[in-house]
């Protein structure tokens, strides 16, 4: 039985679509992007309006239940949904720039740049960063998805930085690195048409990490009341909850659903993640 | 051609740089016009870090490098970019010298965008056409591949190849053949040698492989640990071997007509803190009797017309050792 | 080896130094003015206002200029002396934390040590069987992706209102008086054990998934490929390599003590539990500054702490830190 | 009496692109007291058949073929049954041994624990570790330190000594000098041959790129090229008078010291290997070889040629014998 070798064009590709892993967690994702997109349509009502009777169980006119004072839990569900994608997508975005840039300066740069960087990152990793949230947080009353986006990006890099720093030093000591600069290339250039792009498979990972840990954090200053002050998230949702005793009188409709989108959110992106790092990296591929 | 004087490297290392490694120790040689001059050493010899410093690719700590005249550290700009148009290097490890995401014929693109700007299109396909030719590879076997696609030796002529469309006068060949099969290997040394016979280019052929060193160079320069231990005429340095770091290494050297000699060789554990007196201190047979080895770091030395030694008892190693060591027997195998 | 100890304490002291600062700027920059928001409660007439200012600015020398003021903070935390709550007013920060303080060791301590020894463990085990790996292990993703806090009000609601086995609130019953009797530690654990709970579960989907790629990873070494080939038994090859894989997770350790923090707040206020937790959840809402810097300032010595002891650890376990190669932390 | 023997051995890898035929049927066997070099370009399929006989895991996929050690079979297609087998009877000394020891734990430990699995305290075999530590010329307190203080020499010789505490049968070395500096390879390589005398093992196989290498120190010599055997045989003779065209190719292509490109000028072999996924019918090496004609269209048989046991695959030289 002679085997034809198959024809594999693009090993990546072949290996991406065979992982079940990045198939479930890209999938899971999609869905709540597009439950973002296309919910807030679905329902007639306000996130705010009171439209219902209250504290009543999920039924065929309110697909979760309305709230305690009769608003319904789906609407403000679907619309809470939104800002968690952009606290994510922004918080994470930007620890991944800042952890880049610190991680990278620090990795080609080296000597005391290096040094004064790394002890930076190290300071601000053992910092508690919620302490740091507070303080911004409480500082500045009118506070917006946007600033909290920032926030959150301010003080979530640094294992970035050093993940990515040590990724530096591992490219900037091969070769090509080097017939670059015997090509006369300047430094920039070499930075970004040499080594980045290698990097770009790696970062992808990073953001997706960030992403998850962003809408995390988020959640949980949403939580304590540091979140904005105007709108509606999946973590408002669960403090309002708690705060007007959903939980004693068992109204699970009202804080089971937000609580469980952000796991099974984050959870999709951490599989994601995996199955990409599978992708990339053969040692894990055949366990 | 290239001339180096007194050049010493220092690597900081430890946090705040208070250990101090002397990679490259008062180095002074020469190569000139259409010469091979290799430099021989075991890992850690400081051969690499001479090469990268040759090429601008790490500053010196003290000394200077002088490129038909004039110091090459003071370039920048517009004449750093003239220097590489004339001196280039090819690498140890050819998959490591092309960046894995890119087709492998990226590093002419590159070498088009920084030098030959203006050059149409049509032309350089022309002349990378002829260099590859030159370097003996058939240009549609290997335009439009990737590296992975490409074998060791292919990936090595390519960037010869690359080296020649600059037309250069002195090429920095770093341990280039060491990944590859000793049957493609052959090959790439004799391009080496066309190119000095045919163009006058001058090398320095990098490696720690005595018998390919020999094959191909004119001059040869012992080093060990950051020092050169014995330099001059290739003959006469394989022929007479004076330096025992020499010695040691012609007669370790395993060979296809001459079996090892019964020579005991002392494995001694190889201190790193001598830094005072000849860094062969440790390792040398000789040294154990003398007083001087251990203070005083032995200067090179011309023993007899073209060959230089640093020891400062060379004069005293008995007949049959260094007998021995030199001896080749019999003719190259047909 | 002692560089390795000069660096990291040098890094310890220089984040003490600026997380201090920084918990000393929170009332002097916070919106509103601790002293109105008391004088306001107290509804005086006008004079009797401003006799009080007065008398607040004094007891909480703000009458004095900014960077005096910061000396005389950085002295009072050397005596313990943190101020006096805005809200609860005569009680003293200190004494409002250290009541508070063993309840959150309570949950903290025994949720961290024992969610990392049973991760690792369950981790290393998961790489093992195929099954194992691809069934259970999703589920540690879930469970290190899901907030802190739902898992909280998801455990309550689960065991607290629908089958009524755990309280969902309080320290201890409301009814009871704390002393020192039998029955009153049953009830204290009584209501230890779902904050304790929510908290271990979090973590140890985390380290689970850990171990398991780093166990992996360790499994493909050289060093695990030779001692197959020497023909040592399985249990030898997995304990060498579950022994080298379990340092990273020590070094994560110390990183994850932030986030840890933060999830001992949250999981606090959905149970008020009386830790500091919910101590600064309400100090924000009464916007009593004192408390919210006491509380910080421990959180972040805590912290610290932790961190440093954790590194300790690592010293000792790992050789190679000892002898010669630097250890990054 | 052979130490090993191997019939028609054939080991595949396993890739996405298919089945890589690393090693397509090998027949040789390996007397008492013989070091067989065994040597070839990178990717013939030398480093495959020296693993496969100690441990054979994937993507490396046992296809076919017996193998007797000691005239007993050794099952190398079952991975738990070979336990017994290793490092009592068959042992390896790997490629990376510079880094084979675990970072984290003393020398003494990894010893004292390996040793364990056999049911052996340390201390029985402490004075025999003496003798052969001082063999190799380490010192004792190598025991006491952690592999991160030696350096990549002390490394490799503590693995040697390891691999060979038990007396095995048959010792396969593979590339053990290529990463090592010019005078410790040559003190290394001594050291296999010592061993041998000393009788810690009864067998060697040398496996290595560098001929030079072997006719210092191997008894035979086995070439082999894309998978295939090309040529064994006595290491004088191979050298002095190979008869395989690409055994005579490669030695003619080794510079030694004293020949200079002035004088006589080298030749490699054009072309490079055929690909092993789908390797061409016949003699693999038909496209290179300067003296190949019709015949070399079928497959030449490995053909032991006279009383020395001089074995050669090509058609050229057996093509007028039988």
């Amino acid at each position: 039985m002679k085997k034809k070798p198959r024809k594999v064009k693009h090993e990546f590709l072949y290996f991406a679509w065979r992982n079940w892993k990045l198939r479930l967690g890209l999938l899971v994702v999609f869905f709540f992007v597009l439950l973002a997109i296309v919910g807030p349509h679905l329902t007639p009502y306000e996130p705010w309006a009171y439209v219902g009777p209250s504290a009543r169980p999920p039924c065929k006119e309110f697909w979760f239940g309305t709230t305690m004072f009769g608003q319904d839990v789906f609407t403000q569900f679907v619309h809470g949904l939104y800002p968690v994608f952009l606290v994510g997508v922004l918080g994470g975005g930007l620890a991944t720039v800042i952890g880049t840039l610190i991680g990278f300066t620090a990795g080609y740069r080296g000597g005391w740049v290096d040094e004064i960087l790394n002890t930076f990152t190290n300071v601000v990793l053992v910092i508690p960063t919620l302490a740091l949230l507070l303080i911004l947080a409480a500082y500045l009353g009118v506070r917006s998805f946007f600033i909290q986006a920032v926030f959150i990006g301010c003080t979530a890099w640094p294992w970035t930085a050093r993940a990515v720093r040590a990724q530096t030093l591992s490219l900037k000591a091969r070769e090509f690195v080097d017939l670059a600069k015997i090509s006369g290339m300047r430094p920039a250039k070499i930075v970004l048409t040499e080594i980045a792009p290698n990097m770009l498979s790696y970062l992808v990972m990073v953001f997706i990490l960030q992403f998850g840990g962003a809408i995390l954090n988020a959640a949980t200053l949403d939580f304590i009341g540091l979140g904005p002050t105007r709108g509606i998230s999946l973590g408002l949702m669960m403090q309002i909850a708690l705060l007007w005793g959903a939980l004693p009188l068992g109204m699970w409709w009202w804080f089971v659903p937000p609580g469980l989108a952000i796991a099974l959110l984050v959870g999709a992106l951490y599989i994601t993640n995996v199955g990409l790092d599978e992708v990339f990296n053969p040692k894990l591929r055949e366990m | 051609m290239i001339e180096l004087e007194h050049v010493t490297k220092i690597y900081r290392l430890g946090t705040f740089g208070r250990r101090a490694l002397r990679a490259v120790d008062d180095v002074s040689f020469r190569v000139a016009q259409g010469r091979v001059v290799s430099l021989i050493g075991e890992s850690g010899s400081g051969k690499t870090t001479i090469g990268k410093m040759i090429l601008r690719l790490i500053p010196l700590t003290s000394g200077r490098i002088l490129f038909e005249g004039n110091d090459i550290s003071a370039l920048s700009g517009r004449a750093l970019k003239d220097y590489y148009r004339k001196v280039q290097g090819v690498f140890q490890d050819p998959f490591s010298s092309y960046n894995p995401i890119f087709k492998a014929d990226r590093i002419f693109r590159i070498l088009k965008t920084e030098f030959f700007p203006t050059v149409g299109p049509q032309q350089w396909d022309k002349r990378i056409r002829e260099v590859l030719s030159t370097v003996g590879l058939v240009p549609e076997e290997v335009l439009g591949k990737y590296p992975h696609q490409l074998s060791g030796g292919q990936l090595q002529r390519f960037l010869i190849a690359r080296a020649l469309l600059l037309d250069i006068q002195f090429l920095v060949a770093d341990e280039i053949i060491s990944m590859l099969d000793a049957s493609t290997r052959i090959d790439v040394l004799n391009l080496l040698a066309e190119l000095r016979n045919n163009r006058g280019l001058s090398i320095l052929f990098i490696t720690h492989d005595l018998s390919l060193a020999h094959y191909l160079s004119d001059e040869a320069i012992i080093l060990y640990r950051g020092s050169i231990m014995e330099s001059g005429d290739i003959e006469k340095v394989f022929q007479r071997p004076l330096h025992p770091y020499t010695q040691i290494l012609l007669s370790s050297v395993p060979r296809l007509d001459q079996k090892w000699e019964e020579t005991e060789i002392r494995l001694k554990v190889q201190e790193g803190k001598r830094t005072a007196g000849c860094p062969y201190y440790d390792r040398c047979y000789l040294a154990e009797k003398g007083k001087i080895c251990a203070d005083l770091k032995p200067q090179l030395v011309e023993a007899e017309e073209q060959h230089f030694v640093a020891c400062h008892r060379f004069r005293e190693i008995p007949k049959e050792v260094k007998h021995a060591a030199g001896q080749t027997r019999g003719t190259s195998l047909a | 080896m002692t560089r390795y100890l000069v660096r990291k304490v040098t890094i310890y002291l220089l984040t003490f130094f600026l997380a201090v600062t920084i918990d000393w700027i929170i009332p002097r920059f916070m919106p509103g003015n601790p002293i109105q928001t008391m004088l306001s409660r107290a509804a005086l007439r006008a004079e009797a206002v401003e006799v009080m200012r007065g008398y607040y600015l004094k007891a909480f020398g703000l009458d004095v200029p900014v960077w005096q003021q910061y000396l005389n903070f950085w002295k009072a935390v050397f005596h313990g002396d943190l101020g006096v709550s805005v809200y609860l007013f005569p009680k003293p920060v200190i004494k409002v934390i250290a009541e508070a303080i063993p309840y959150t060791l309570a949950i903290l301590v025994p949720a961290i040590i024992l969610s990392w020894i049973a991760g690792n463990k369950f981790g290393a085990f998961a790489a093992r069987r195929k099954w194992l790996d691809s069934t259970l292990l999703p589920m540690g993703y879930f469970l290190t992706a899901t907030p802190y806090m739902w898992l909280g009000i998801f455990l309550a609601w689960g065991f607290g209102v629908a089958l009524g086995w755990f309280p969902i609130a309080g320290g201890y019953s409301f009814a009871m008086t704390p002393n020192l009797s039998w029955k009153f530690v049953l009830d204290l654990l009584w209501h230890w054990f779902l904050p304790f709970a929510s908290l271990f579960l979090v973590m140890f989907g985390g380290w689970a998934i850990g171990m398991r790629n780093m166990i992996i990873y360790e499994l493909e070494a050289d060093y695990s490929q030779y001692l197959e080939s020497l023909g040592a038994p399985r249990r030898l090859i997995r304990s060498y390599a579950f022994r080298n894989a379990i340092l990273p997770q020590i070094t994560g350790l110390a990183l994850q003590m932030g986030t840890i923090a933060a999830g001992a707040v949250v999981t606090e206020t959905v149970f008020s539990y009386p830790g500091i937790g919910s101590l600064i959840v309400q100090a924000i809402q009464n916007q009593d500054y004192f408390l919210i810097q006491g509380c910080f300032l421990f959180i972040i010595i805590g912290v610290l702490l932790a961190n440093f002891i954790v590194d300790i650890v690592y010293l000792i376990v790992d050789p190679r830190t000892r002898r010669g190669m630097i250890g990054e932390i | 009496m052979n130490i090993l023997e191997v019939r028609d051995l054939r080991v595949y890898y396993q890739t996405i692109k298919g089945e890589v035929k690393a090693l397509d049927g090998a027949t040789f066997s390996v007397a008492e007291g013989e070091i067989m070099g065994l040597a070839g370009e990178s990717g013939c399929g030398k480093s495959t058949l020296g693993r496969s006989l100690v441990l054979l895991k994937p993507p490396m996929k046992y296809v076919d073929g017996k193998v007797f050690l000691e005239g007993e079979p050794l099952p190398i297609w079952d991975r738990e049954k070979m336990n017994a087998f290793r490092f009592a009877k068959v042992s390896l000394i790997p490629q990376y041994a510079m880094n084979a020891l675990n970072p984290t734990k003393k020398i003494k430990r990894i010893f004292a624990d390996i040793l364990a699995s056999r049911g052996i305290r340390l201390k029985q075999v402490l004075s025999e570790l003496n003798w052969r530590f001082e063999l190799v010329e380490l010192p004792l307190e190598v025991l006491k330190m952690y592999p991160i203080e030696l350096s990549g020499g002390m490394k490799q010789r503590v693995v040697m000594v390891l691999s060979t505490l038990l007396n095995p049968s048959l010792l396969i070395a593979d590339e053990v000098t290529s990463a090592l500096d010019v005078s410790t390879q040559k003190a290394v390589a001594k050291m296999l041959v010592e061993f041998r005398d000393q009788r810690f093992v009864k067998a060697l196989i040398v496996i290595t790129h560098d001929i030079s290498l072997l006719y210092q120190i191997a008894d035979t010599i086995l070439v082999m090229y894309a998978g295939k055997f090309a040529e064994k045989g006595g290491t004088e003779e191979i050298i002095s008078d190979p008869k395989h065209p690409y055994t005579r190719l490669l030695i003619s292509s080794l510079p030694k010291i004293g020949v200079r490109y002035m004088e006589t000028k080298l030749r490699g072999i054009p072309g490079h290997p055929p690909s092993l996924l789908e390797p061409p019918g016949g003699c693999r090496f038909r496209e290179r070889c300067p003296e190949a004609f019709e015949k070399c269209g079928e497959e030449p048989p490995f053909i032991t040629l006279d009383s020395t046991g001089r074995q050669v695959a090509c058609w050229l030289i057996t093509g007028n014998h039988d």
